[in-house]
């Protein structure tokens, strides 16, 4: 099976790793991740302000070509999801505006597209159990916590991957792998996202917040969805450790590298050695690499 | 030809200072059909009924108008003056020429006055000549009641009903009567035990020689109208026969298997196959749970035949229908609350540790599993602090309900005095959003559980309940400091949402009266009428209505049992006779008359033919239900339906007077 | 503090914010649970609930001058839990819009660190200049 | 018809719970109004026909008000909301035949509204008088 894929602009930079993983290890469930032919950044927000549509051209465009190319687009940054997603939940809803959109992109995006997270794709098209069948190398005894922060449940009726206030989908998937899951409390809440510029204060509470709150669960790491989640969570750990002295850095990874792990990728391909803390000890000691 | 009387009353000045009566008496007399006119001074007083009695006999006059005051004043008199004489009474009519006329228009000269009496006068001459003597309708009454539900509400209007003579049947879909006041530990706001003031009143109602108790039964079906209603109940197998068994619980006490308590709002908490909800329980007879048990499912068992010693237990009992006929129910069915399984943030259902309300009653109850000692679900540690949530559900139009359920406040205050009655060094803390205590001594209440028992009250909503070291932490805003708070508590009571029963609309519908969104029962007039359904001789007393607390739900109980004992204390129901009838030879059975009429009064009727066939279906007035409000009149498209006393042509007549 | 509370005249602030907002300030009740909830009130000097309450009550300068729309991060964790469907981070956002069409920015971007620009994922830069930069 | 000193002439259909007591009770008050108004009582707004306006306006009425209890008040409960319903298309209807909307009105006045009462039925006589004689409809029933 083909799937339109919207990579956005970190997975080629900064989150390599999450596109590669990702690729490989859905290789291996009989997917193949085909690149949208062309594609330009979604924005990175979707425009709060209802009063003006033109801020939804440049994803309504990532739209338009995904629509020219299949009937469903998935991406792996909850970034560009929730951007996509509530983007075609507008359009989808708002004829003149579809129009506007639609004249100022020389477009004729007509909102046929179901936009779908990889975690939607996974759980939907491929199915956990069928993951679960597939895994060769179950990872068991690694205790991890799933991290899914705001893009990926609100707004619940638009976005929404599954229960904004106790989703599961996260934890199934992971549980599918064989690992300990680790549910925790703040696994919904904010990792500071875009404070990160100028805000490092801030980010580093609220993350730590997040990561304190996994850390009493008994996790051993965190996986995300999102290259923001994981920039301001890894660097909020070092700031937490001097506040909390009973917390021990913990490597924080995409859910991808976890999945390729299980499905017997080798090590080398999935960890380009990036990461802050660098998860591969950890996997070593528990006789997975 | 007709012989109509006219009469125009003067009032004293009242009229004559601005009508020239006399001339409007001479007018009417050029009108065809009228055959005699006078006016006169004071038509109402005993001298001016005389008159007109005298001159209907003496001229043989078949129809009368008065030109007088409204008849919102004086129709009865005249009418009844009428009826002496020997007149159908609905042959009178009166033209309102003072309260709308004489005394709004002031023109001394009396032309405008005399103008306006003319026409008005002339109008209701019109209207007379196409009057029927209609006839007062006479329905006759069964003095018996039914009560559904036996909570606190229908245990009130059943003995209210009982005590004054009539018999009533009370109908309570659980084995035991007592709804969920039962339940609760003690209440506000006097802090008596719930238990020891209603347990006498279930056993004075199981004993009163004119109720008839059926429990584990519910209304099947309910045909016919106030003052004859056809109802058929199921009573539902029990496995014991009632008669035979003498409550002595050798049955419950020896039966091997258990399911979960319903009256035990805790999860988990059992009771035996064969029980009584709760050992107060009225009847005190036990029933089979067939659903767990092993003879009914595999045959196996039957241990409680073998010890019983009356021989009481039935296995092979049948449900049985019963069909009563009563003259007036009475809906007393009460209340669910809101399941809060959705609020995830509330952790309820999977954090041990978050309680409903309810359970915290069972908790403080001494009748309750823990013997009235607080202590947590988890582990069993009496919890040294415990944060109440309010409005759980309620006010909260997205994900609950947007209207009060206006006991949470009270019972939030009372529980956190209970907690502090029974863990002295405990302390309690309330989210609120409003303290809604209107009512006698009700905010003193709450003053006191603040001001006395230290409860601290924080102005907000909680976001989020989570565990961490076998704490509930609570966090929530308080608004008034404007600062999020974070509490560690050992464990948390949500005050859930006040909802419908299930079923309720299934009932509704099954007794012909209307329901809100939600599915409360809708009264009649929410000031004048509020025990009233708009489905004549169907009352409502207690929560089946909305939210409402105990002292409320008796007052309903007792009110609607007072209108029931009004209505049976007349000897039958005489009804005025203006009630809308059906052309059955023009009706189409369009049924827009009955989708359009608020008493649910047209019945669908079908026409049979000789052999027994249906050859057609008519629209049929009922006429115990029909109020007369004509509104099934207009809406019919065929002109098959009309309204006694207001007729068409009765309305054209009028018009057609104008000029 | 006292605040004058008056008629508010035609076409103010409070009414821009509404129409760009799309969000209607009456419907709050002040339960709070925006305030409760929301990860960055911390860092506010007006809360959430504060915010919505100063437009019921027509307070621009209050509001203009508060750093709580820069600090909001636009989680959606406000209306997600709101009973009555007020969508607080629209109400952010559109106080950040007249403020930024207004030439006043969120965050001074020489002050920034050169290996944060580099560094970070484009998310943070991009996000971040849409939101706090005109 | 158009001479001098032309009254309209106003038939009103109203309910007997609400308005026609509020009717009584402006008599009550010996408030004043004006006298060209001819009521027509029912049980409720409900009952009426809109062939009763047109029957009206056949038989030489200038304008045409219909009045019963507020919304929630009705002593039927809810006929004065299928009189309303019927009202808004009837009106639409009116409108369509191209009968000036100045001779149709609609009301709420409750028992104690002796006041409303008063200024109602002053104002929809202006208002119909503004209109002038209903010579239209006369000539096409004569
Ligand atoms: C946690 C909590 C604490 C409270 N504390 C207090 C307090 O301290 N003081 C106070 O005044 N109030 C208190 N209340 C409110 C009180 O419970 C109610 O006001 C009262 O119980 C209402 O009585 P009811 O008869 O209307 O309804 P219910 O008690 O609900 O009784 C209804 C009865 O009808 C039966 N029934 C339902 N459907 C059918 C059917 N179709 N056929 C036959 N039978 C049927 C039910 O089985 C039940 O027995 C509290 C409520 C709660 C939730
Ligand atoms: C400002 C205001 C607004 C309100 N608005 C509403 C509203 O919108 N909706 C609502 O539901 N309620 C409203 N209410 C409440 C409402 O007024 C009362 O609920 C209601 O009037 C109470 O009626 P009652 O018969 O008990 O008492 P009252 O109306 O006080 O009647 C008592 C009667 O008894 C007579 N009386 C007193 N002593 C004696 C005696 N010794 N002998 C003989 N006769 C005596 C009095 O003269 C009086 O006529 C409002 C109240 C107020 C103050
Ligand atoms: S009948 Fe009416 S108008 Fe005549 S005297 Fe009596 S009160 Fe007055
Ligand atoms: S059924 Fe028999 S054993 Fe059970 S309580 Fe009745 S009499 Fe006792
Ligand atoms: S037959 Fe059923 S009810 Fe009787 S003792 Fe056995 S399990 Fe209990
Ligand atoms: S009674 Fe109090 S707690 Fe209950 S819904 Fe109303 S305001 Fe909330
Ligand atoms: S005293 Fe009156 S105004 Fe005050 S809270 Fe009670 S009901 Fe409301
Ligand atoms: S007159 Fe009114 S109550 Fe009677 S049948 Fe017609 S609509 Fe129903
Ligand atoms: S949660 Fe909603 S209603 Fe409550 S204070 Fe915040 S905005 Fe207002
Ligand atoms: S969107 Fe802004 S105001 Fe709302 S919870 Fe998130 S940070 Fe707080």
């Amino acid at each position: 099976m083909e799937i339109p894929y919207y990579p956005g602009c970190t997975l080629n930079t900064v989150a390599r790793d999450f596109d590669l993983s990702t690729r490989r290890s859905l290789k291996r469930l009989g997917i193949e991740l085909k690149e949208l032919s062309q594609w330009n950044c979604c924005g990175a927000v979707f425009p709060l302000t209802p009063d003006n549509v033109m801020g939804l051209s440049a994803p309504a465009r990532v739209l338009n070509r995904a629509e020219k190319e299949g009937d469903k687009v998935t991406t792996l940054c909850s970034f560009c999801y929730n951007v996509l997603k509530r983007t075609d939940y507008r359009l989808k809803r708002d004829r003149e505006g579809l129009e506007i959109i639609n004249d100022f992109n020389e477009g004729d995006y007509r909102g046929k597209v179901r936009v779908l997270h990889i975690l939607e794709v996974l759980k939907e098209l491929v199915g956990f159990k069928e993951v679960k069948e597939k895994v060769s190398r179950p990872l068991k005894g690694v205790k991890v916590a799933p991290y899914y922060g705001c893009m990926l449940l609100r707004p619940a009726e638009e976005v929404g991957i599954d229960d904004h206030e106790s989703p599961t989908i996260f934890e199934d998937f992971l549980a599918s792998l064989g690992c300990d899951v680790v549910t925790y409390p703040k696994r919904i809440d904010c990792c500071g996202a875009h404070m990160a510029m100028g805000r490092e204060d801030m980010v580093s509470e609220m993350s730590g917040r997040i990561l304190l709150s996994a850390h009493e669960g008994g996790a051993e790491m965190v996986v995300t969805s999102c290259p923001l989640c994981l920039y301001n969570l890894e660097r909020s750990e070092a700031p937490l450790m001097k506040r909390e002295p009973g917390f021990k850095a913990m490597p924080v990874l995409y859910f991808s590298q976890l999945l390729g792990l299980a499905l017997g990728e080798d090590g080398d391909g999935l960890f380009s050695g990036k990461n802050l803390y660098d998860p591969r000890p950890l996997l070593r000691d528990k006789g997975l690499l | 030809m007709a012989r109509i009387g006219v009469f125009v009353c003067q009032c004293g000045n009242n009229i004559a200072s601005t009508v020239d009566t006399q001339k409007v008496a001479e007018e009417m007399k050029k009108i065809p059909g009228v055959v005699y006119t006078q006016d006169y001074k004071f038509m109402c007083s005993a001298v001016g009924q005389e008159l007109l009695k005298k001159v209907v006999k003496e001229h043989r006059l078949d129809g009368i108008v008065v030109a007088a005051c409204s008849p919102h004043m004086h129709e009865k008199t005249f009418r009844k003056a009428c009826e002496a004489a020997g007149l159908n009474p609905y042959r009178c009519e009166i033209a309102n020429i003072r309260e709308q006329c004489s005394w709004v228009h002031h023109d001394k000269t009396k032309k405008t006055g005399t103008l306006k009496s003319t026409d008005l006068t002339r109008m209701t001459i019109e209207r007379l000549k196409k009057n029927k003597p209609l006839k007062t309708i006479n329905i006759p009454l069964k003095k018996k009641a039914l009560v559904i539900g036996g909570g606190i509400a229908g245990i009130q209007a059943a003995l209210d009903i009982a005590e004054s003579g009539y018999e009533v049947i009370l109908v309570e879909k659980e084995p035991s009567i007592g709804g969920h006041m039962a339940q609760l530990s003690e209440t506000f706001p006097t802090m008596d035990c719930s238990q020891c003031i209603l347990t006498p009143k279930m056993v004075e109602l199981s004993m009163h020689e004119k109720v008839r108790l059926l429990t584990y039964s519910e209304v099947e079906k309910v045909e016919g109208y106030i003052g004859n209603f056809r109802v058929q109940i199921r009573k539902k197998a029990k496995s014991v026969i009632e008669d035979l068994c003498t409550g002595c619980g050798e049955c419950i006490e020896k039966c091997p298997f258990k399911a979960d308590s319903e009256f035990e709002v805790m999860k988990g908490h059992k009771r035996k196959v064969i029980y009584v909800p709760f050992p107060q329980a009225v009847p005190n007879i036990p029933v089979i749970d067939r659903e767990h048990c092993p003879k009914f499912l595999k045959d196996k068992c039957g241990i409680c035949a073998k010890v019983c010693g009356p021989k009481a237990i039935d296995y092979s009992q049948q449900d049985e229908i019963i069909t009563e006929e009563v003259g007036a129910i009475v809906v007393a069915t009460g209340y669910d609350l809101m399941p809060v399984e959705s609020f995830g943030e509330y952790g309820y259902g999977r954090i041990k540790d978050v309680v409903s309300g309810l359970y915290f009653e069972r908790l403080a109850s001494a009748s309750g599993p823990t013997g009235g000692e607080i202590r947590r679900p988890s582990d069993g540690k009496v919890p040294e602090t415990v944060v109440f949530i309010q409005c759980v559900g309620s006010r909260d139009p997205k994900r609950g309900v947007p209207y009060c359920s206006k006991i949470c406040c009270m019972y939030s205050a009372k529980h956190t005095m209970l907690y502090k009655h029974k863990v002295h060094h405990g302390q309690a803390y309330v989210f609120y959003m409003d303290i809604r205590s209107g009512g006698k001594r009700y905010d003193e209440f709450v003053r006191r559980a603040i001001e006395e028992e230290g409860a601290v009250y924080l102005r907000g909503r909680v976001s989020s309940v989570y565990e961490r070291d076998g704490k509930v932490i609570v966090e929530g805003a308080d608004t008034l400091s404007g600062t999020q708070v974070e509490i560690e508590a050992d464990m948390v009571v949500l005050a859930t949402a006040i909802v419908p029963r299930k079923g309720a609309k299934e009932l509704a519908q099954r007794l012909g009266i209307s329901y809100d969104t939600y599915g409360f029962y809708n009264e009649s007039h929410p000031k004048l009428r509020p025990v009233e359904t708009n489905t004549a001789g169907i009352f409502l007393a207690g929560t089946c209505q909305g939210p409402m607390d105990i002292p409320d739900s008796v007052a309903q109980g007792s009110a609607a049992a007072s209108k029931v004992i009004s209505l049976f204390s007349r000897e039958d129901l005489v009804r005025e006779p203006i009630l809308a009838e059906v052309d059955e030879r023009v009706c189409n059975a369009c049924w827009d008359c009955y989708y359009a009429c608020p008493y649910s009064a047209i019945e669908q009727h079908p026409l049979k033919g000789r052999d027994g066939s249906i050859v057609r279906w008519v629209a049929r007035v009922n006429e115990g239900a029909c109020q007369g409000c004509g509104v099934c009149v207009a809406a019919c498209r065929s002109k098959a339906i009309d309204l006694k006393g207001y007729t068409d042509e009765q309305v054209y007549a009028a018009i057609n007077a104008l000029v | 503090m006292k605040v004058r509370i008056g008629k508010r005249p035609k076409g103010d602030l409070v009414d821009l914010i509404e129409r760009i907002s799309g969000e209607d300030p009456s419907l709050c009740y002040q339960c709070g649970n925006c305030t409760a909830g929301c990860p960055a009130a911390f860092a506010m000097d007006l809360p959430p609930h504060q915010v919505v309450r100063l437009l019921q009550i027509g307070q621009e300068d209050m509001l203009l001058s508060s750093r709580a729309m820069w600090v909001c991060v636009s989680c959606l964790q406000c209306y997600s839990r709101c009973p009555k469907g007020v969508d607080i981070s629209k109400i952010m956002e559109a106080l950040r819009q007249v403020t930024l069409r207004r030439g006043k920015d969120g965050i001074e971007v020489k002050g920034l660190p050169v290996d944060l620009l580099s560094q970070s994922p484009q998310q943070a830069l991009v996000a971040g200049f849409r939101k706090l930069v005109s | 018809m158009e001479e001098k000193g032309w009254e309209p002439r106003i038939v009103a259909f109203v309910c007997n719970w609400c308005t026609y007591a509020g009717a009584d009770l402006a008599g009550t008050s010996r408030l004043e109004y004006r006298p060209e108004v001819r009521i027509i009582k029912l049980p409720c707004t409900g009952r009426i026909d809109p062939l009763f306006i047109i029957k009206a306006f056949e038989k030489g009425a200038d304008g045409v008000l219909v009045s019963g209890c507020h919304p929630g008040d009705c002593h039927y409960t809810s006929g004065n909301y299928h009189a309303r319903r019927r009202w808004i298309v009837f009106r639409e209807l009116l409108k369509f035949a191209g009968i000036d909307l100045r001779r149709v009105h609609f009301s709420w006045v409750s028992a104690s509204e002796a006041l409303k009462w008063r200024d109602l039925i002053n104002e929809v006589i202006e208002t119909v008088r503004s209109a002038g004689p209903f010579e239209a409809y006369r000539r096409l029933n004569p």
